[in-house]
């Protein structure tokens, strides 16, 4: 769903109640419609890569970094090393194989990332909070989110929003995204032979942001429920807000009966 | 022809795991040689490097068993729940004693194996620009194209000094046979000084031999071959058994906990002498519930050619 | 959700294969596919770059059928053989017209697909150290590792307009499987603007979705789908028939003399509308003569998981 | 059989008449008693190392550059692609990996090459007669022979002997091997980081040649039949001669009937 194709609002199903969990999974699954190829991260990409691959985007190819092309989950991987995601799958590769041919290479359409902390930019840090060699968190790392985010054509995000994550300044850039810049970053990108042309929308428990022209998110979507003091109490910078801002349809029936019978039974990610 | 090099794990540990040894379990999610790691554990192997993509609960056990000064990775967590509380103890902490860092991003890591495999004095791949890596790390450096078209990043070699695996099925000589997903184990038995091999069967040479395409490790350069089923548990074997989640849903409260974690290591290491006693006490239910159903890869012919 | 690809040796060629193009037949001595490369002379195109390790007997046929400028290879001849005398007349001679050359090492043309596969701008190899190639051939450079360990040298990455590949199966999405040698088929196939897959079978999916290990090429890079048994003769198909010794054998006599080479391509491409007349033509004795015994693989169970 | 080693002279069975080229099959293969792993060439190289699978090397492992470890062949392989080199193999790899991991990786032991000129310190070309631009002959060029120059712990060449081929200056070093001399090559090969230590032996139709300290290469043993004479009249330098010359053993009635009923019953290789 990009900005420029907003649907009429609610539909009767929408009456339902969801979390805050769930209409930000659905939100990103929806951004898929019209993908190919999407690089699926642990998580929360995980669960809304595979409803999008039930809904919008039956013709998905999911590529997992453990080696996986064409996966065909019979249920929602566990890990993204998951055996569901073996058995029944187009093609399973070697981690060489599949991050130099397949996302080095240039095929992965879309490369979903979550993140610890982001800037206005879109620059992602998962690496450590507080300086690198005396963390008062260590994070996880980079894992593949790195070379993602220079060479997917382009990045989607999935994070909750927060002060502690949505900030000024993040506090180590583990993978680029519009660095100072939209103009500094295409120069970057255009010298050093990246694919990636860098991070497309942002999808959060309170809304949709897209990159604008000069590389800084801007709010187009308001998710049901959430207002824009909710969205300013959890950002680290005054944020940017289409003019034009809208509320994001809210989950039909069969999203939400996908994401909690078939996904997600357990609720572990959409408490 | 072939002498066997079947061993124990014991055995293998003993001899081939030393002291200040460089030692990669490899494994992406698949196959995780728990039972190696926790063999290591049990001998109090100490002043290890450990090297690992995703170091997983079972290189947070080790380092909980006090094996390691160092680690070298990319993605540190419990895939899919949470964090790993012995490392992350040791590194915002220092407690009981400061863990080294050399850090990575995944194709990173592959890559320096395959340099490693290779001999090759760097690999070359295109990540890192802009990113904050190789200030943190500066043996990730720039490499300028011969080609006039600019410059992109490279890795060192990582030439472990014991690579470990686990795989389905290995004959005695040690020729090696993987399906499903196969992660960097090839890359980090090649690079490596000295392999073992942990399977959970061992066949005939003429199994390995029907269909030589599987093969991703030849006995060339295996120098032990033990014979450990469920050795991956709580990981996964394609085809055999399912990863044990609520193993690794557990884990995230035993690992926040310093005194839980070491009643743990001695519970299911230290106080059982070897992996069948870990599966005994794991209980023949919990092991019956990971067993997945049949999904059969047909059959190919090689043809006979005389 | 994947439309066929499914097409006729005929319209692939016209459609994919257009004159100036840099073409990589791949197939190291296996799978090698003939028809494709006598669809190439027959549809007459032109001033082509021919790619591959070994130009063997196709690109000598290809080359005296005049679709070639240039060659890009690591060695020339008729293995086990002798001589490609079309092609070391144009090279010896300039006669009918000069045959430009780019020459490497077997590594080196490897590499080079890799570079190209995984858009590198170069790939390194430990290779040319005092060899005259780099002299002969100025696009292979030395390049200094960033780690103050001394020189390598370098190849540039090879991206062919198209590359054409031999295959046992693939289904109509193009997924194709191999076993066997494997060649430098994948990294030929990612490196390429177009794929072509020529099969001994067409499969369904659910045959290719039972064993992706298997998998070297994906549909996704893959632009048409030709089914051609036997397409890979007088080469052979692992399982499916032998090479044709006799073929190659007899190919030496021919090579020698322009106006026998001539002659074999009317008869044996010019004047038949496609393989299906080759095969008809070679006779079904000999086809019969071609087929090995069976050597089966086994089977290996990729488990149920849900 | 090392010039160390020396075997009494022939046995019995050598009063059966063998061609030149059957003596220098046979002389190749005994060469190769107690190495490990051989990458194996196509043609002479090809039925020389699966001649000494069934003799003095029972546990020698074939390396073909098509990418076949621990080969198995049912039939002399046609061509270093032959399927009955594939069926029956410990393992069957693609060329980037055989050639990275294990003949770049230092696994080879024994690379066998052929050569169109040869000068004293074994130095290979395969590439062009006369210039390399305007070639009088086009030869196949380098193959895997410059990889495997530099990159097997030792290589053993094959060919026959002729004033063409054993000359003072090759037209084009196609595969180095002890360059202008041992102390060059030697300082060469550890500042390049080489695993290979060159050239050891050279087995021909007329006899085996050694590699002397200096890296030129010494007439160790003189073939039954051969003379010296024939020696120098096909070698374009003065060649150096061992001062306990000894003839070869002849071939045995098991080595002959081996090749003759096993491996080459058309005679291809050995008329």
């Amino acid at each position: 769903m990009s900005a420029g194709a907003r649907e009429p609002g609610p539909s009767a199903a929408s009456a339902t109640a969801f979390s805050k969990s769930e209409m930000m999974i659905v939100a990103a699954a929806r951004e898929l419609a019209g993908q190919r190829v999407c690089f699926v991260g642990v998580g929360l990409p995980n669960i809304a890569v595979n409803l999008a691959q039930r809904t919008v985007a039956p013709g998905l190819e999911l590529v997992y970094e453990a080696g996986v092309f064409g996966a065909r989950p019979a249920r929602l991987p566990l890990s993204i090393g998951d055996p569901t995601i073996v058995t029944g799958a187009t093609a399973v590769v070697s981690m060489y194989e599949l991050f130099s041919f397949y996302l080095q290479g240039g095929l992965v359409d879309v490369g979903f990332l979550g993140a610890a902390q982001i800037d206005r930019r879109g620059n992602i840090n998962t690496t450590v909070i507080g300086p690198y060699d005396h963390p008062t968190t260590r994070l996880p790392g980079s894992g593949g989110a790195c070379e993602i985010a220079i060479n997917a054509r382009q990045v989607f995000v999935i994070m909750r929003q927060s002060a502690r994550s949505f900030v000024e300044k993040i506090d180590f850039r583990t993978s680029p995204g519009n660095l100072g810049g939209a103009e500094q970053a295409e120069r970057i990108r255009r010298e050093g032979g990246w694919l990636g042309r860098g991070p497309s929308v942002v999808v959060t428990d309170l809304g949709i942001w897209h990159f604008g022209d000069d590389g800084e998110m801007r709010l187009d979507w308001l998710h049901p429920g959430a207002t824009l003091k909710d969205v300013r109490s959890t950002i680290g910078w005054e944020p940017r807000i289409a003019a034009d801002l809208a509320t994001t349809p809210a989950p039909t029936a069969t999203e939400l009966r996908l994401i909690r019978e078939e996904l997600d039974p357990g609720g572990v990610y959409t408490k | 022809m072939s002498t066997s090099k079947v061993a124990t794990m014991h055995d293998a540990v003993a001899d081939l795991v030393r002291n200040g040894d460089t030692v990669a379990i490899e494994g992406f999610t698949h196959l995780i040689s728990f039972a190696a790691g926790h063999e290591i554990i049990r001998q109090r192997k100490r002043d290890l490097t450990l090297a690992r993509l995703t170091p997983d609960l079972i290189y947070d056990q080790m380092i909980a068993g006090g094996v390691a000064r160092k680690l070298i990775f990319s993605w540190l967590g419990n895939p899919g729940v949470g964090g790993l509380g012995s490392i992350r103890r040791r590194i915002e902490t220092g407690e009981p004693a400061p863990l080294e860092v050399e850090e990575y991003s995944h194709f990173g890591m592959v890559g320096r194996y395959t340099a490693g495999a290779a001999n090759l004095p760097f690999f070359p791949i295109r990540s890192y620009f802009e990113s904050d890596l190789p200030v943190a790390n500066p043996r990730i450096r720039e490499i300028e194209s011969p080609y006039g078209d600019g410059k992109i990043f490279a890795v060192p070699p990582l030439k472990p000094d014991v690579t470990i695996v686990h795989a389905q099925r290995a004959d005695a000589a040690g020729n090696t046979q993987v399906w499903g997903l196969l992660g960097c184990q090839k890359e980090a038995a090649f690079a490596a000084e000295r392999v073992i091999v942990v399977v959970e069967e061992l066949v005939d040479e003429a199994v390995i031999r029907a269909d030589p395409n599987r093969t991703i490790i030849p006995g060339l350069i295996v120098d032990a071959v033990v014979v450990e089923p469920f050795g991956a548990h709580p990981s996964y074997v394609q085809g055999a058994y399912d990863r044990d989640n609520r193993f690794y849903l557990d884990w995230d409260a035993i690992t926040r906990d310093e005194a839980a974690t070491q009643q743990w290591l001695r519970d299911w290491v230290y106080d059982l002498d070897g992996r069948a006693a870990y599966i005994d006490r794991l209980g023949a239910a919990r092991i019956a519930s990971l067993k997945p159903g049949s999904a059969p890869s047909g059959v190919v012919d090689y043809g006979d050619y005389r």
